[in-house]
């Protein structure tokens, strides 16, 4: 591809892949092409040196310890909060909590929230595109409380099917808990419709942002959301960092969910007082390098843009849509690139997604040949798994390319 | 690691013509099992007669690991006696476990699996139609599913 | 001090002492002392590089995915997981689960096994000498079950006081959770006598090794102990790296805690199926960089020896017990080194902990002046909090007459 | 940051001589807070009339800016109307989250506490008798416990 093609959006790709020491990297000999970005993201040398420097310089326990170091490392971590509660427009830092990213934020609001509020009968709306850790955390609730588990229906696109939503919104309804970003077919769905219906019936909104933060520029406040969680890794960020956002009277209300040191006010032998929120939800000694990490992978995002970031994935999920279905792929899920985002599952020429992902490998294309945590809307689309190439600021549509190319070679392999 | 590694012409062509799949109706035994990781599904059928596994037979889908590994299955344990059928799968778990130097005599086609131990994440594909074998056998088929682990 | 006073134990400590970068800070014009160690430990350049190198050569995510990068995170992870298991003397790797640290242990412990066994009226057995993340998740599992949760009392000096042990230790008593070592007086509980003593009526042994795992040589079997947790944090690894230690038969019968992906087999609507333990246990992205720069940390410990390690510790505290105490300070807990581990809490002479531990910090001294998440400890020592140096490999006799020398300075400014 | 930032000898000689560190029998208003975190604990009692803080005293214990700011309030406030009290604490609590610049001819020896701002978490410390000041005379000093946040 001609070089002007490849700095899609207002990205400048070729100066953002020199930050990423990995993709130097030359598997089986061939130059990487990491197209897995939606299971966990690459690294640009500012975390990991961040992270380095953390350890070199300012190491520490935080909040009450009074040396330097401490003192350094507390405001090092309370920065990196107020930049996380910027970066998703909550106006208050203290209703952003750390914790290790999506899957713990789920099983907090389940935990706390749900085993508070949830009684027999109540119900738990889902969708068919959940990923697990939007789903199983909702079932342990669901079996300790007596509330029911029901799921919003796709179209045959892969959109949700909101034609009944009516019928499945209703006075029972007390969560809705819904994907941003489908991380199997990119659908975004619509939240601030979706938050406004549930909130029409005084149900909670629980939004995973494993896959929506990352890719798009995101406002609590605007979408209206009640809780988001927050996968640091997947932007940019240390594995380990993340959190969860609430708005801060359901944070009061709810219960404390990991008890221990530093949650706490005061503890006597039979019970406890705990300290407001975010405290009250961090116990004991915390993800302190990764969460300051997590601020240096904000501040590299920030300087980029996020409407450049999903701009140059618009960009690139066109592209791919494009040159895999001329290839003979058929895509899942919605074509529109202003309704998706880029993770691009497809399945090509009855090569079994796992065939065609060892193959790929041989030529460093790394792609996810899985069910994407996602059994049940592989159910839907009637496969026992997809091949994804999804997309971050770091690829080109050389990457696009070269995938193409490698699945070529897999045909020959399997024709 | 080169690709013939894994994806041996043996295993291609067991993958693009695999022997002896078919329904085996009113087999003796018979048992499927999936591995929901991967989605690969396998039924065996097979008839026994005094000890012995007389028509072997699978159905499924999958990956070419798993079809192709099932193919060689049926047509290398066709004939045998269940004992040496069951011995030759531990022989096949151990040379995927990098344990077993196979013998080519004994092995036959099956050698060509030996490529899979190098991708941890394939072993249970190439597994599988031996786990369902095994089971089917001992519990004289009156299992008939499960998830294999 | 003499150069060779400097050796204590066979652990070249001027050697250890370059492979931490930041003790060539100097706070306040100040030489670094850093007697925090309990609180957390400081990283050699081994671990620091470790996480780098992790991120910039093979960062990806675990398990299914069928590329280089993804095998190679995969292989560390679980190399990792059995450095871990060998460090403890654990025989089989699945019983380590890997989380971060000890306080998301004991939670795991209280809720998975707690609030699927325990019933109304069954006992809780703690000490008075636990950590507030030994204390707060059972009362949080005790609140949901109707368990009651009893104290064993201390000595005046600051051991357990077993000579009540059968009146506490009954039929009722379902979990015996106690710390392996004190983090504020440095006690080490007699752990085989007390498993043995749970054991014999059936309860469960939860050992607290927040401090024991850092410090000693450490044997599961040996021990006879049914769980035990490990921060990484505090034992030269990365912040959010640990795990817990269980009985496989107890893994096995006990209830998963965070649910999500990769720690299920099938997902339906309405319920799941979960892999074997560890992976049960282990839901979502793991703390992938974290755990294999505590692997780092292992090697790196392993290469002093643990037996160094303690011997190290016990000549350093029996070096600083004598000097504080010719200080004039009233040094808390057992003063014998062959029964108390390398956490020194002390008082001088009515300065407060946060006065004295203020004045140190010009000094370049960095102690930690509170209550160290032991309030009911503090309430049995009649102390709103201590003043506490705690030592690692790194430390040296010369650290502890910096802090001595430091102490005078204090007076000064309060007598 | 040097020592003397903090410790000033205006807040060594408050510590050391503490005024009005006595019982107050009978007092009109009375309250008493702690700090769990810190361990820090402070009474205050007063005896209004007419709207004004007649007698202000203190007991308690704790590190030497909580007992030092104690002393230094009590001083203070003493003959002020409870509005002009209050609106001092809010001064007090400005100076310390380092937003309010004190003016020394109200502030007094309180100004010496305006090095803490450079030490977070001693804030608490130093704001703590404020807090019980503000809530005796609130609550007409009904309230006699809790634990500060
Ligand atoms: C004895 C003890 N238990 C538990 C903890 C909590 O450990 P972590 O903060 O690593 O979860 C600590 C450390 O603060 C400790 O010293
Ligand atoms: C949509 C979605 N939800 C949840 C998760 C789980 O996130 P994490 O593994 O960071 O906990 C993922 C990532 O795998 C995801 O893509």
């Amino acid at each position: 591809m001609a070089v002007t093609e490849r700095r899609a959006g207002s990205i400048d790709v070729e100066s953002v892949r020199a930050d990423f020491p990995i993709l130097g990297r030359t598997p089986h000999g061939k130059k990487l092409v990491y197209l897995d970005s939606a299971n966990t993201s690459q690294k640009p040398r500012q975390v990991i040196d961040t992270v380095s420097e953390y350890y070199r310089e300012h190491n520490a326990n935080l909040y009450r310890a009074v040396y330097e170091l401490a003192e350094e490392a507390t405001a090092m971590f309370e920065t990196a909060r107020l930049k996380l509660a910027a970066f998703i427009g909550a106006p208050d830092p203290t209703t952003v909590v750390f914790n290790r990213g999506t899957t713990e934020s789920i099983n907090l609001v389940a935990n706390g929230w749900g085993r508070r509020f949830l009684k027999e009968g109540d119900e738990v709306l889902l969708t068919d595109m959940e990923h697990h850790s939007n789903i199983v955390p909702w079932q342990l609730v669901a079996n300790a409380t007596g509330a029911v588990l029901r799921y919003l229906p796709l179209t045959e696109e892969g959109s949700l099917d909101l034609t009944n939503l009516e019928s499945l919104i209703t006075e029972r309804t007390k969560v809705l808990a819904v994907t941003g970003q489908s991380n199997v077919l990119g659908t975004l769905p619509p939240l601030k419709e979706l938050a406004s219906a549930a909130h029409a019936v005084g149900a909670v909104v629980v939004v995973d942002g494993a896959q929506l933060v990352p890719h798009n520029p995101v406002d609590v406040v605007d979408l209206g959301i009640d809780f988001l969680t927050i996968s640091g890794h997947k932007m940019l960020g240390p594995t380990a960092s993340g959190g969860l956002y609430g708005r801060r009277e359901l944070l009061d209300a709810m219960d404390p969910f990991l008890g221990g040191g530093e949650m706490i006010m005061e503890v006597f032998p039979d019970h406890s007082t705990y300290k407001e929120p975010p405290h009250k939800f961090e116990a004991g000694t915390m993800n302190i390098a990764q969460e300051i990490g997590l601020a240096a992978a904000i501040d590299y995002l920030e300087s980029l843009g996020m409407d450049a970031v999903r701009e140059h994935e618009k960009q690139l999920t066109a592209y791919a849509i494009g040159r895999l279905e001329d290839a003979g792929a058929v895509v899942h899920g919605p074509k529109d690139v202003e309704v998706r985002g880029g993770a691009v599952s497809f399945w090509y020429r009855d090569i079994h997604p796992h065939d065609l992902a060892q193959v790929l490998d041989q030529e460093g294309v790394c792609v996810r040949a899985s069910h994407h945590c996602a059994q049940i809307l592989m159910r839907h689309l009637g496969v026992p798994a997809t091949t994804r190439a999804s997309f971050y600021v770091y690829n080109t549509t050389e990457d696009v390319d070269a995938l193409v190319d490698a699945l070529a070679r897999a045909e020959a392999v399997f024709a | 690691m080169a690709l013939d590694d894994i994806y041996k012409e043996t295993i291609l062509d067991h993958y693009k013509n695999p022997r002896n799949k078919r329904e085996l109706p009113g087999a003796v035994v018979t048992c499927t099992k999936n591995n929901p990781l991967c989605g690969d599904e396998i039924t065996v059928a097979a008839n026994l007669e005094d000890g012995k596994l007389l028509e072997v037979a699978f159905e499924g889908a999958g990956c070419s690991i798993s079809q192709s590994s099932a193919s060689m299955m049926t047509e290398s344990v066709g004939g045998k006696t269940v004992g040496d059928a069951m011995s030759l799968a531990a022989d096949v778990r151990g040379m995927l476990a990098g344990e077993v130097e196979p013998d080519e005599d004994v092995f036959g086609d099956l050698v060509a699996l030996k490529g899979v131990v190098k991708y941890p994440i394939r072993i249970k594909c190439a597994v599988l139609a031996w786990d369902v074998l095994q089971e089917a056998v001992s519990d004289g088929g009156a299992a008939s599913g499960g998830a294999a682990h």
